[in-house]
């Protein structure tokens, strides 16, 4: 009991975090009507993927994956994941820059930066 | 001889082209030309056994012209009323179209005759009934168009009949060829077909009603050939079982008795003509030789006769302009001639020995004799005939004219009229005297002798029964009370009723089914325009009866004013992000259930 | 030798490209189109070449930088992508020819080039997707392609492109996030991002729920960005609010590669093994695209505006792709295929003349379109034909993928869902017809049919789209008569191998 | 010689298509426009009688265009049947391009060229529909034939001709989905669609897959406008007269009788189908169809719809003598559709010739017009005479054979339908004749200045009830051999 309790929760605390932080970031996304606070959804979103996969290259008392002399064979995280969160990072962060951009466009048009009401707006207009 | 192998009926329908464009007095003297040719051909056919056949459908040889005895005489026969008919029609000019239907029918009744097969006659019958319609309306009379469509509606089942008769036999033999019908679906189909022609009973009420409609030369032509034909056809089939006897003992009586009690001359014939098809039907349904024989002579006879009545009463009509016995009278002294003609006509109807009448219904009433009880009906029948012919003669030209002062003396008939009543009644002296004038000329054989006792007492009897009774009841010598009505108010009640029903409760349905499908495409289509908000419609009118029962006026008031609303603004916008999120929420977290059950293990 | 290099050409080069317009686009504007449009004519000469290449010796295995997998990113070029390059090239150069005029009338001239540059990206990243063998590099060049389209949405400047965009972008995001989650679980799973790799060592884990809930994040992941039904609520707005040419691009090259992405996933990562033996999806698939093909029909009858009308038309359409997905088997797998290729073809077309339209007309409304075709017959005849193929009238190519399509479903026993297939078709042709009606037979501002004396004269006041927008437009009607005619040729030599390869077969 | 009389069917389709692009192309310049029209008229008439001698001989004509999908290639076949429609469609296009040249011009009708590009293409596609030799070159073609129709349905545009389009539009469609099924179905059956004469089916599935089958046939041949899938038929009488006559009374609605035939004949066959029963459902539906179609057309007061429906009920005496399944049967019902086509087409020309010389439609509003244009109230006269199966005139024959084959097939119930169907085909064709001949307008002044419709027009109302007084004392030539040819072919694996 207390071992599979641990088992489920403790031992894969990563995670439990990586889960939690999703659906932090997903809830704002869908529930928020501030068109910011959505983005902000969507960082903490894709934030939550970046630790994910972070956390599951890593290695107990792994060292950095550094070139070692020889003789020293250390034992080191694996460096792949994070080469690829590199470029996820970049990603999104260039998204959150157009998504921003296009915010701020929203505005300039419609003055508003709340859902509800850029939603009567737009059927006001069409 | 091929010259002679041309079957008279082509030399008739031939004949109808040049009426087309010739006018007048030109067009009546073609069109007696082109019967004189006919009769003719017809004549010169006569002995001689040519056969003319091509085969039109694959796997039916038809046989156009095929010759023997019988098809001769009545071949014959037909030319010869068929010309006396053009030439009594040629007293003023006809319509195109009258003059094409008498012609045509002529040469329909030839085509049956000789016809060889029965696909053949299915054609010329088929040809005749148009030919009738044709002549129906070509007449000024204003009912002549319902009579006219009622008479070729009933001429069209007939043939249809026929034609299902005449499939039973190709099958059933294999060959087309005439001759008697094995019992079955298929006799009863083809002696339907006949019958309508023959003016079976039920089937009889197109004669009485489309004939008196016709005009006064086109009548004569109708009474010759359709009955008659049918008539020629029983015999030329034959093989008929006794009931068809019994039929045509009905039809006598039932035609003798509506006869006695017409007003309308032509309608008067129209039912002496059942009447008498009744005799010949029966001597053909009695089976014998002698039996073919009899109703053969009697359809020759009749044809004289009836023709000839029907050209006296024509001449009536024709001068007076009067067409019932209520307002006729007195012409015996206006018109001599017509008066003699038509009372050697009524006299030969009625049976009078020295006239072809009696010769002909001797030979009947013998050849009945092997069928019981089937003399005596033809009797009575006899005696009514009788009793009508002579209520005829008496109300037409004999009793004193009705209405006060003299009316202006119509004139004698025009010449073309007296010449063909002329020589028709001197064709009906002449059979009567000397009768194998027309026995010799029978297949059979048969001979009749009209001046031997046992004949000549007998119809001393009928006339003396059948004058008693015209003397002593008075009601059949006073004209006006006429019984018009008969069994074709049904027919018709039953026609106008198919008529309604596919007017209204037809159409109706119809109607309604497309309504329906419209209403059902316009909401799809409606619906379509936004699915999500037409469904919460759709829910919230539905639930808005127990709304309005259940919840408090004012809270009533705003679910109706938001309904309102939500059609108003329908259809909405499509829902966007909003919507849809949540369906993707709802499906990461189907996802990270699987997350966590990987977890577990 | 360069032969040898051409897979990675076909990304190389246009991403210089890209560049070569920055700057020469600078300089001046006018060198911008020709720059792309020699790019995108020899990236098809390339894939061209790549195919044939295919047929003949099997497929290409690239290394890039001569890196060996698993260290190293990997193109492959089979017959299966090999033919979707093929289309989606084929379909971008006519947009590209297509793009000039329709440009100079929509985009604000100070952004033409950086519209131009964006558009080459968007190609790229598609092309990229396409060809790579790498899991983790097809969602790099999604995400190039993805960010590029955002921002082409709204490069009209229409304020209700921004809000479209806007949307697409959240949940286009959101998808890009499944799918990197999903290619994470699959190298926990195996420790490799190769596809063939992933191939051959998932068997051993397929009972793995990490396994399962990878599949199940990649396949929402390219739901959405394919559009699949419940999914594809981006897929309107997007659509309608963006640059003609634009909506052309999105709405068929990047729709299928999306789809070509999914088809990989599924049969080449998981094989047809795992789907229908040890995570039985297909039939959900199968019901998923049903709903998606008549959902999609009804809401596009209920449109008024054409551009949106299109855009519910590619969510049934896109069902049907799905459909033979869920059927999976190979005559219906070769119908999906042959309808990735028609429903690119025409609705390619479709879109354009819609461009058209709004060029001329200034307006995508249907209600004030009445008679266009007396004003554009031609535009008005290709629409005719493409909407004839999309009805599936024969010898169309609309037709051809129809009945592989209903044979498949017949053939897998699935009488009903055949039955929406063909319903699906009907509804296709109401919403067609809509269009057809109103062209053709409407009567613009109420005049009454006049029986023009000796008739014949319906080309009064003709203004018909400039040649450079016709071309591509006449070109693809035109293909989808010649493909629909031609079909044997395409299943005997493309479409028949790259099914049986993605069957798991040779 | 042999190689290029290979090609003929192909030419014969091909024709009309670049008749149809050379309209488009002349658009502007009528005279020249209605000239391709006649000419590709003429060439195509050519080519069917340049193939007629051959299959007359028995032989066939065979012509595979290219692959298409499994289950067909785009191939065509040449038969004696085939020829027996494509015979029909090529002289009525003729005839009926010179009708309706006279029609549209003497009414001004605007969009021509469309008007008769739409018509060409139309026939290319009936003539394909004919010479198609598997069920998959018959869909295609058949799909062709309903867009490509539609036009025409639609041609004056108001919103009443698209209500009628659309309704149009909706059955033929989905009669054409419901054969795309039927004819995988066939395919998934049995690997095939050729069609074989005897039929190929037999034994390739469950008695009741099979009726199943023949039910979605029935409902994809839903041209032949059976009861109750015919409403479309009636809606399409809003067209010009021309497509009425053309396309409405033959190459559409023939089409789908046709299909029917060669399913009965070609896929089923006989035998099988008498062993599944279908004979009997067919006849029900024939039946149906025949006295409840003359019971709307009793009814009916504008004269097109009134042929319209008489031709619902005509079409399915075909179905009828399909239903028998005996010899007779079937040579009735084969030779009733050019029988039939040449008698109701001069019934549409005539309709048409009174909308042009005297505005009329209603049939209430003809009173006495035969006094006015005397020979075409008597080319009507005589054609619906011929079509209540009255001498002198073809329809007879098909009657006659249809009743020996009633009994034939053994259903001797069927005379009855036929018998009453006589009767009604009268009832509502002669208030016609009398209402155009004999009767007299009550305002003496109501025709003043109606006349005779222009040459142009009254030539081929003449010449079509020429013919089918020609075909009543010729039947053979050459319509009945082919029928006897196509017979001897279905038959020959034996009968029922």
């Amino acid at each position: 009991m207390i071992e599979a309790f641990f088992e489920l929760f403790l031992a894969r605390y990563n995670y439990w975090m990586a889960i939690i932080l999703m659906l932090i970031g997903l809830y704002a996304l869908i529930a928020k009507h501030n068109l910011v606070k959505k983005i902000i959804g969507l960082n903490i979103f894709q934030t939550a993927i970046f630790l994910f996969y972070i956390s599951f290259g890593d290695v107990e008392g792994g060292t950095a994956p550094i070139y070692l002399p020889e003789g020293i064979d250390a034992l080191y995280v694996n460096p792949l994941p994070h080469v690829l969160i590199l470029t996820a990072i970049v990603v999104g962060v260039s998204t959150t820059a157009v998504a921003l951009a296009l915010i701020t466009r929203i505005y300039e048009e419609y003055g508003v930066i709340d859902e509800d009401e850029l939603k009567e707006l737009v059927r006001g207009r069409r | 001889m091929t010259m002679i192998a041309l079957p008279p009926a082509f030399i008739c329908l031939a004949g109808l082209i040049p009426v087309l464009v010739l006018r007048g007095s030109a067009r009546n003297a073609w069109a007696v030309l082109t019967g004189a040719a006919a009769l003719l051909a017809a004549l010169a056919l006569a002995g001689s056994s040519t056969e003319l056949a091509v085969s039109l459908l694959p796997g039916i040889e038809t046989v156009l012209l095929q010759v023997d005895p019988m098809r001769s005489l009545a071949g014959a026969v037909f030319a010869l009323a068929g010309l006396l008919t053009l030439v009594y029609a040629a007293c003023r000019e006809l319509p195109a179209a009258e003059t094409m239907g008498m012609t045509a029918s002529l040469g329909a009744t030839l085509g049956i005759v000789y016809a060889g097969d029965l696909i053949t006659v299915f054609l010329f019958w088929e040809l005749l009934a148009l030919a009738s319609l044709s002549i129906i309306w070509s007449s000024e009379d204003p009912g002549s168009q319902g009579a006219g469509y009622r008479y070729l509606l009933f001429h069209i089942f007939g043939g249809a009949c026929l034609l299902g008769g005449i499939a039973y036999t190709v099958v059933t033999t294999g060959s087309a060829a005439i001759g008697p019908v094995a019992a079955g679906p298929g006799l009863l189909l083809m002696l339907t077909g006949i019958g309508v022609n023959a003016a079976f009973i039920p089937l009889h009420t197109w004669a009485p009603d489309a004939y008196p409609r016709a005009s006064v030369a086109g009548s004569v032509a109708l009474c010759i050939f359709t009955t008659k034909a049918a008539v020629f056809l029983l015999a030329a089939i034959g093989g008929w079982g006794v009931a068809v006897a019994y039929m045509g003992a009905a039809m006598a009586l039932y035609g003798a008795v509506f006869a006695l009690m017409q007003d309308d001359i032509r309608r008067l014939l129209s039912y002496s003509i059942i009447s008498q098809v009744g005799y010949m039907v029966a001597a053909i349904g009695a089976g014998t030789a002698a039996g073919i024989d009899a109703g053969l002579a009697h359809m020759v006879n009749d044809i004289l006769f009836k023709s000839l009545l029907f050209m006296a009463a024509g001449a009536l009509i024709y001068r007076t302009g009067c067409m019932r016995l209520s307002g006729l009278g007195g012409l015996a002294r206006p018109m001599p001639l017509t008066t003699a003609c038509a009372v050697i006509g009524g006299l030969a109807l009625a049976g009078l020995p020295g006239l072809n009448g009696a010769v002909s219904k001797g030979m009947v009433i013998e050849a009945a004799a092997g069928v019981p009880y089937l003399p005596e009906m033809l009797l009575a029948g006899a005696v009514v005939t009788v009793i009508y012919v002579l209520r005829f003669l008496w109300l037409a030209f004999f009793r004193p004219a009705p209405g006060t002062g003299e009316p202006a003396l119509p004139r004698e008939a025009p010449l073309p009229m007296l010449v063909a009543m002329g020589l028709t009644a001197a064709l009906c002296l002449a059979i009567g005297l000397f009768p194998d004038l027309l026995t010799g000329l029978l297949p059979g054989g048969t001979h009749a002798h009209p001046f031997s006792p046992s004949h000549l007492i007998e119809s001393a009897a009928v006339f003396a029964a059948g004058g008693a009774l015209f003397l002593l009841l008075r009601p059949l010598r006073s004209p006006g009370w006429s019984f018009a009505s008969d069994i074709d108010r049904l027919y018709i009640a039953a026609g106008k009723g198919v008529f309604w029903f596919s007017a209204h409760p037809l159409d109706r349905m119809a109607g309604a089914i497309g309504r329906i499908t419209g209403i059902l495409v316009d909401t799809l289509k409606k619906a379509s325009q936004n699915p999500p908000v037409a469904g919460r419609i759709a829910g919230r009118t539905l639930a808005l009866p127990v709304v309005r029962a259940l919840a408090d006026p004012e809270a009533a008031g705003a679910y109706e004013a938001s309904l309102a609303e939500m059609q108003r603004t329908y259809p909405d916008e499509q829902i966007g992000i909003w919507g849809g999120g949540y369906g993707i929420v709802f499906v990461s977290i189907v996802a990270f259930l699987y997350f966590i059950f990987d977890l577990l293990w | 030798m360069m032969l040898v290099h051409l897979p990675v050409f076909l990304v190389t080069i246009p991403i210089v490209a890209s560049l070569l317009i920055l700057a020469a686009g600078w300089h001046d504007r006018r060198f911008c189109h020709p720059i792309a449009l020699a790019t995108v004519l020899f990236q098809f000469g390339a894939a061209v070449v790549l195919l044939f290449g295919v047929m003949r010796g099997g497929p290409i295995h690239y290394h890039v930088g001569g890196w060996a997998p698993p260290l190293g990113i990997e193109l492959v070029i089979d017959s299966f992508n090999g033919f979707i390059l093929i289309v989606i090239l084929l379909l971008s150069a006519a947009a590209v020819v297509y793009a000039k005029r329709s440009v100079e009338k929509e985009i604000p001239a100070d952004k033409t080039v950086s519209f131009y540059v964006l558009f080459q990206l968007l190609i790229t990243g598609l092309v990229g997707m396409t060809i790579t063998g790498d899991i983790f590099n097809l969602y790099v060049f999604l995400e190039i392609s993805s960010i590029s389209a955002y921002t082409l949405i709204s490069a009209a400047r229409r304020p209700h492109s921004y809000v479209a965009s806007f949307n697409y972008l959240v949940l286009g995001s959101i998808a890009a996030g499944f799918i990197l989650l999903g290619i994470g679980n699959l190298y926990v799973a195996t420790g490799s991002l190769n596809m063939r790799e992933l191939a051959v060592m998932l068997p051993a884990s397929y009972e793995l729920a990490t396994v399962h809930s990878a599949f199940l994040f990649l396949m929402i992941g390219f739901s959405i960005k394919a559009a699949v039904f419940p999914l594809h609520l981006w897929l309107p707005d997007a659509y309608a609010e963006s640059p003609s040419v634009v909506t052309v691009l999105i709405s068929t090259v990047m729709a299928k590669v999306s789809v070509y992405a999914l088809f990989r996933i599924l049969f080449t990562v998981f094989t047809t093994a795992y789907i229908l033996d040890s995570f039985p999806v297909t039939g959900i698939v199968l019901f998923i695209a049903a709903v998606a093909i008549i959902a999609g029909a009804v809401l596009a009858i209920g449109q008024d505006d054409l551009k949106r009308l299109l855009a519910y038309s590619s969510v049934s359409q896109i069902g049907y792709i799905m459909f033979a997905l869920g059927v999976a088997n190979q005559i219906a797998l070769e119908g999906g295929l042959l309808h990735i290729l028609g429903h690119a073809v025409m609705k390619g077309c479709l879109f354009m003349v819609a461009g058209l339209i709004i060029y001329r007309m200034g307006t995508s409304r249907l209600s004030e379109l009445k008679g266009v075709a007396k004003t554009m017959p031609v535009s008005c005849a290709a629409f005719a034909l493409a909407g004839a193929s999309m009805i599936g009238i024969p010898p169309t190519i609309g037709f051809m993928s129809k009945y592989y399509l209903v044979l498949g479903a017949f053939e897998a026993g699935h009488y009903l869902y055949a039955a929406v297939l063909l319903v699906g078709s009907l509804l296709a042709a109401v919403y067609i017809w809509k269009f057809i009606e109103v062209a053709y037979f409407g009567h613009p501002h109420g005049e009454e049919h006049g029986h023009a004396a000796g008739g014949g004269r319906n080309d009064r006041g003709k203004r018909e789209a400039p040649l450079s927008m016709l071309a591509p437009v006449v070109t693809l009607a035109l293909l989808c008569l010649i493909l629909g005619m031609g079909v044997e040729v395409l299943m005997e030599n493309v479409i028949g191998p790259a099914v049986t390869l993605l069957l798991g077969g040779a | 010689m042999a190689d290029l009389s290979a090609l003929l069917p192909a030419a014969t389709i091909a024709i009309p298509l670049l008749g149809a692009g050379l309209i488009l192309a002349t658009g502007r310049h009528e005279n020249i426009r209605e000239s391709v029209t006649i000419a590709a008229a003429l060439a195509m008439l050519g080519t069917v009688l340049a193939m007629l001698p051959a299959i007359l001989g028995g032989g066939k004509i065979s012509l595979t265009l290219l692959p298409m999908v499994p289950g067909g290639d785009f191939a065509l076949r040449v038969d004696a049947f085939g020829m027996v429609f494509a015979l029909t469609a090529a002289v009525l296009w003729l005839l009926n391009s010179f009708y309706a040249i006279g029609y549209m011009r003497a009414l001004k009708e605007h969009a021509q060229t469309r008007f008769f590009f739409c018509l060409a293409v139309a026939i290319a596609a009936a003539v394909g529909i004919a010479f198609s030799a598997n069920l998959v070159t018959l869909f295609l073609f058949y799909e062709v034939l309903t867009i490509i129709t539609y036009p025409l349905v639609v041609h004056i545009e108001t919103p009443a001709a698209m209500k009628a389009g659309r309704k149009y539009l909706t059955y033929l469609l989905i009669g054409g989905i419901f054969l795309l099924a039927a004819t995988i179905l066939t395919y998934l059956l049995t690997g095939t669609t050729e069609f074989v004469p005897g039929g190929f089916l037999a034994g390739s599935g469950a008695a009741l897959t099979l009726q199943v089958l023949f039910l979605l046939f029935m409902v994809g041949f839903v041209k032949a406008a059976w009861m109750p899938l015919h409403g479309w038929l009636p809606a399409a009488m809003i067209a010009p007269t021309p497509v009425s006559a053309f396309l409405h009374a033959v190459a559409v609605v023939t089409a789908g009788v046709f299909g029917i035939v060669r399913v009965a004949g070609w896929v089923y066959g006989m035998p099988l189908m008498a062993s599944l029963g279908l004979g009997v459902a067919l006849a029900a539906i024939a039946s149906f169809t025949i006295i409840t179609a003359s019971l709307f057309a009793l009814a009916e007061d504008n004269l097109k719809r009134r042929l319209a429906y008489s031709t619902v009920s005509q079409l399915s005496y075909i179905l009828l003598g399909v239903s028998m399944l005996s010899v007779a049967g079937m040579t009735g019902a084969m030779v009733h559709i050019p029988f039939h086509a040449f008698m109701k087409i001069t019934l549409f020309f005539v309709a048409g010739a009174v909308i042009v010389a005297a505005g009329r439609e209603r049939i209430s509003d003809m009173k006495g017009l035969g006094r006015k244009m005397p020979v075409t109230a008597l080319m009507f006269s005589a054609a619906a005479i011929g079509i209540c199966g009255l001498p002198p005139l073809c329809g007879i024959h098909s009657k006659i054979f249809l009743m020996v084959g009633a009994v034939e097939g053994g259903m001797p119930v069927l005379l009855l339908v036929i018998i009453a169907s006589a009767v009604l085909n009268a009832a509502y064709f002669l208030p016609i004749i009398y209402t155009m001949l004999v009767d007299r307008p009550a305002d003496p002044h109501a025709l003043d200045g109606v006349a005779e419709p222009p040459l142009i027009m009254l030539v081929p109302i003449v010449l079509t009830a020429a013919l089918s007084v020609l075909f009543f004392f010729n039947p053979s030539v050459p319509f009945m051999d082919l029928v006897q040819i196509a017979i001897g072919e279905i038959t020959a694996g034996g009968l029922p």
